[in-house]
């Protein structure tokens, strides 16, 4: 498969371009996405690219297929969710996923449900995506990872990927997906770069986790941006003669435990990293089941590295605090070597 | 309208006999209202969506009744497999959207459907019915300004029945008068009554009309009154209104209004409503039956749609 | 102490009543719960008493300490918040907790943060109470389980009394309490009886779970009604021969790890019993905190029981397959025996 | 107001040169708004609540401005000890209530503020602060009717500074008369020039006069515009507006509209005004090195005060 090197945010843009071409119901939504080309300048050209020609109906300057909203995010994902019931496929960018908490009853008692309340009557082809977590002192309201709490209600399906190649083929999946899809990007990863297949057909299944650096001794278990804290726990444990392996977990729901658990059996020693809060945080869930479900194959108990369990504060020096480093997997891993 | 009053005390015998459970709201007193606008839609092109008080609106779309009645008794017979339940009644193929329980919440997807038609340049019209105590929620004044900002065939119908559950209109709305709230947003709105069905099919027809013309939302707010209990669980009315109240609205009763009229102008004989009353009303007790045969959903089923394409994961 | 024989619903209403007596600052708010006395009957009587001859400035009707509101979650809470940051102590009663979904933002983004985003400045001591979890066919929209979300949330303090005394005893310490706390109830308790101390100084401190039944082969771990349901399956395990422990978790955060990881020291088993959705609900955190705390304690893996992971389906026989019962303990606690 | 744009100048420097990080609004061009508002209350008696672009509230309510600036940097000295930062300035016993970031999150919050002086048989007002995007927040029009609803004495003041980070008015707004949002609950609502500060102040008086008189809400929007970006992060304005749009505004810059009344009436020379300028600016930098000397919070401060009285779990 040919390839080619592109950042994570251009991978992502990518991936909606080549959706928007191949299929007319793809179309954004969201809160200065289009002429402000987003925050992150993630749709950057696709107002240009899709709105001015087919302006045909919408107040001047909204354009049809990038629809700039007002500051709204139940309207916003609500309205979303109605054109997706009768086969449009809209993709929702959140500012950051910190405001998604607003659309939160439209997402978990709306999107998720319907499928079910109508016995498969109506589809939800939604995709909801933007920046989770921690940047750089956005402060205790705009620092949220969110993923763990979508990854808790059934009808969502979560994804979080690390790299540029996974978020192009995850993207891929959860644009063509008739269910709603969270899709967790990361501040911090929009800017790193790394090979991207060009088959505009490439994509990842959900379900599946990643090796992303092979291993022996221990597994250490990530998605997202902590997947990269891992790699580089991984470098500094190899430089002590430790073989860690680095699972990248990148599909939440569905969760792929064969593959954590093989590797948590070829290891016998398992930590779960994860930014959000640790108390109550989805790495919570995948210890309790690697503990149950591996309690034979455990050399030791399993160890979480998360988020410290207070709001995000302001100060560089304190916000560094919070968010789990390299140093502090090691930490975790001492307390099981 | 007959048979959906019939329906509806079918309805509430279904919760009194422990065959439907949860919270079951019926239309009586209403349905002026939900016949007048959806005899004026094109059926099953146009789009609907309601809240939790739906049945009469499901019926009126053409859904099978003993399909709706088989739903409130959580049967696999139900429009839902029993999934759903009274307050989630959907018949996507006829063009009706439910059937929703989070108070207000289901605004923004009318808007949405409306936004879907305009954008595949279709001329269909949405109908995105809510009640007084829904016309304060947050989202629905999101939904109204993005239906006015993206110009969308979205009618907004306030169901005025006077109450949000045992809380009077006064009470909950610091102005009565809901259909002002589509004045910030530049949107056409009224009040009209609710209760005399053929004055709510003219209202409805060239309101309708000028909505699919134009393609531009518009918002109404109907005059009506809920003759029972907010929901068949709402044991003590008299908490929140008096006989004498429930008594003068009574008097329009949209049904005897109806009738008044027709016998009147010697449109039909009282005999002939009664027949027809009479008819109706075995018509009912009949889908009662035969919702009340189908069996309940298999445990097995419980699985079933979470997702269009895989199953989650099994187990307690 | 002495006592007096009363259900979960007076217990709860009667310290709001204390409390009202005692404290001119404190006031409710919620829908439905003046005139209509709430949906499920818990603020009785308040308005006649704490309303009418109060009622000097609010619009006719509207009193002045208990307080009707519109439909709009996000607003009442925002609004007690407000009220709370000067001193009032707001009990805000959700007629269903999973309406405090919409709220969701007001109560983490607001009242969780604003005592560290002030450093300290302000305090809110706001209560959100209300019924949690499912009932009889109250279907997908209406029958969540929010506690697991609450106690991820630092800030917060999340209790889930399954006794009218402890629904007394940590609801006079929530509403005595500076920080935000959520009080969850529960329509299948409300009905139940036992015996309340009379003192009107009675309470509970929070942070202490509670040991329902004393026991020593293994540990049954729950709050709220799954206690109950825990401590019929204990019975059914004394006929076996097998003595089990229950312990009531009764408050969520702050946790009570000390009375948790003794039980399961005493008895090297455990199982963690949860209405709310098995994957990812807050039983996930207790269990993999007893997995890596009790490591060397545990003679099996630590086992879980949850909800389905579905929607709550509206008919009976569907809702029943997903409520945890006895029978779904004995069978988790089968797999691990 | 001198001093504001001043200080803002340094708070853009603190973010330039990467002593503060994240979300930094500045208020130049707005000044006048904020200026007229908040002489005319009874400070630090009275409430006030505003969004993230809040330094100029903060300062004309009393605060400390090494304190305001300390806490832009996040540091020790700062109003929360360098937790809250440029977005959330508190000065609580000045009656400084934030400083919030979730666009229209805090406006029920000034409802509630409103509530607790009345509860409590004060005359207190509340100022509650919004831009034109959070104007179309759910959460506001619910504010709106609950305010309404119960008569409390909280002033709605929209800043209408034309721009929702890059969304103009008229692409967020149905209606860009925002003041109209007070109509559908029967508040009084109208629209004002926010440029002019002796305008201004006569405005804040009267109404200000009026609601603590009445003891009810009232809804203003307040004309204004930003001349800078929408944060210190927002680099491209031209992706929203030209620069002559910007230059055109800046015609009504509050600042010179002001100097040119104090010097066509004689009551003050352009020389004084430019040495008050001086003056300010030089104080303006004071601030900003004062504020620079304070200490990084120790990393053990992280768990201090998520509680009044507890410790929440530590470590990772
Ligand atoms: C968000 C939310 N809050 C509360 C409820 C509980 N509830 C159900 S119906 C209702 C009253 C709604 O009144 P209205 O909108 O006037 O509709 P009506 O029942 O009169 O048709 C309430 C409070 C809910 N379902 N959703
Ligand atoms: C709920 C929410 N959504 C999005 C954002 C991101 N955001 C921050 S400021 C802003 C624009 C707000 O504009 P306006 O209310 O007009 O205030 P102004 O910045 O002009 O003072 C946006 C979209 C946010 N902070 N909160
Ligand atoms: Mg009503
Ligand atoms: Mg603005």
């Amino acid at each position: 498969m040919s390839t080619i090197e592109m950042t994570y945010r251009d991978a992502v843009r990518q991936t909606m371009v080549e959706e928007m071409d191949a299929n007319p119901d793809v179309f954004l939504m969201g809160e200065d996405i289009g002429r402000y080309r987003g925050t992150f300048r993630v749709t950057e050209g696709l107002y240009d690219k899709y709105g001015v020609e087919k302006n045909d109906f919408i107040v001047p300057g909204i354009a049809r297929r990038v629809v700039d909203t007002p500051i709204v995010e139940p309207g916003i994902v609500g309205f979303a969710i109605g054109a997706a019931m009768v086969g449009l496929r809209p993709i929702v960018e959140m500012m950051t996923m910190s405001f998604s908490i607003l659309a939160l009853d439209q997402i978990i008692n709306h999107a998720a449900k319907i499928h079910y309340m109508t016995a498969g009557q109506a589809k939800v082809p939604l995709v909801v995506r933007g920046p989770g977590g921690a940047a750089n002192q956005l402060s205790a309201q705009h620092s949220h990872s969110m993923e763990g709490w979508y990854a808790h209600v059934p009808g969502l399906k979560v994804v979080a990927p690390a790299t540029p190649a996974c978020a192009k083929g995850l993207l891929r999946t959860a644009i063509r997906d008739d269910n709603p899809v969270i899709f967790t990007e990361n501040p911090g990863l929009y800017g790193i770069k790394g090979d991207v297949p060009e088959d505009r057909e490439f994509s990842i299944p959900f379900g599946k986790a990643r090796i992303a650096r092979q291993g022996t001794d221990l597994s250490l278990i990530a998605y997202s941006r902590m997947v990269h804290v891992c790699l580089a726990a991984a470098e500094q444990l190899a430089e002590r003669g430790i073989s860690a392996e680095v699972v990248d977990v990148r599909s939440l729901l569905p969760l792929d435990t064969e593959t954590i658990f093989a590797s948590v059996a070829k290891t016998h020693r398992a930590v779960v990293v994860y930014e959000d809060w640790k108390n109550g945080g989805y790495g919570a869930e995948i210890a309790a089941r690697i503990a149950e479900e591996c309690f034979d194959d455990l050399d030791a108990p399993v160890g979480r590295v998360g988020g410290l369990n207070v709001p995000m504060p302001y100060s560089r020096v304190l916000e560094l605090e919070c968010i789990p480093n390299a140093d502090d997997v090691l930490a975790a891993v001492n307390k099981i070597a | 309208m007959l048979f959906i009053r019939h329906f509806e005390r079918f309805s509430e015998r279904a919760y009194r006999q422990g065959k439907a459970g949860g919270y079951l709201h019926v239309y009586i007193g209403m349905e002026a209202l939900a016949v007048g606008w959806l005899t004026q839609i094109r059926q099953g092109y146009d789009y609907v969506i309601t809240a939790y008080r739906d049945h009469a609106h499901a019926l009126l779309l053409g859904s099978d009744p003993v399909a709706c009645m088989a739903e409130i008794m959580g049967r696999r017979g139900g429009l839902s497999r029993g999934k759903g339940g009274s307050m989630h009644l959907y018949d996507i193929p006829k063009g009706f959207f439910g059937g929703w329980g989070i108070v207000g919440g289901h605004t923004p997807l009318g808007a949405g459907l409306a936004f879907a038609s305009k954008y595949r340049g279709e001329d269909r019209v949405t109908l995105n019915f809510l009640g007084d105590g829904a016309a304060n929620a947050g989202v629905f004044f999101e939904s109204l300004n993005m239906a006015a900002l993206y110009d969308v065939p979205c009618i907004f119908i306030i169901e005025n029945n006077e109450f949000a559950m045992g809380t009077r209109l006064e009470y909950h709305a610091a102005d009565t008068e809901l259909h002002k709230r589509g004045y910030p947003f530049g949107m056409k709105h009224e009040r009209l009554d609710g209760m005399d069905l053929l004055q709510v099919r003219q209202d409805a027809k060239r309101i309708i009309d000028w909505v699919r013309e134009n393609q531009k939302p518009y918002l109404v707010e109907i005059m009506t009154y809920r003759f029972v209990g907010h929901g068949a669980a709402d044991n003590d009315q008299t908490l929140y209104r008096t006989k004498d109240e429930v008594e003068s609205a009574r008097q329009r009763d949209p049904i005897a209004l109806l009738m008044d009229y027709l016998t009147s102008n010697n449109l039909m004989t009282r005999e002939k409503i009664e027949a027809i009353d009479a008819e109706t009303e075995a018509e009912a007790e009949r889908v009662y039956e035969e919702a009340d045969a189908s069996p309940h959903p298999d445990p097995s089923e419980v699985y079933d749609d979470v997702y269009s394409d895989m199953t989650p994961e099994v187990g307690h």
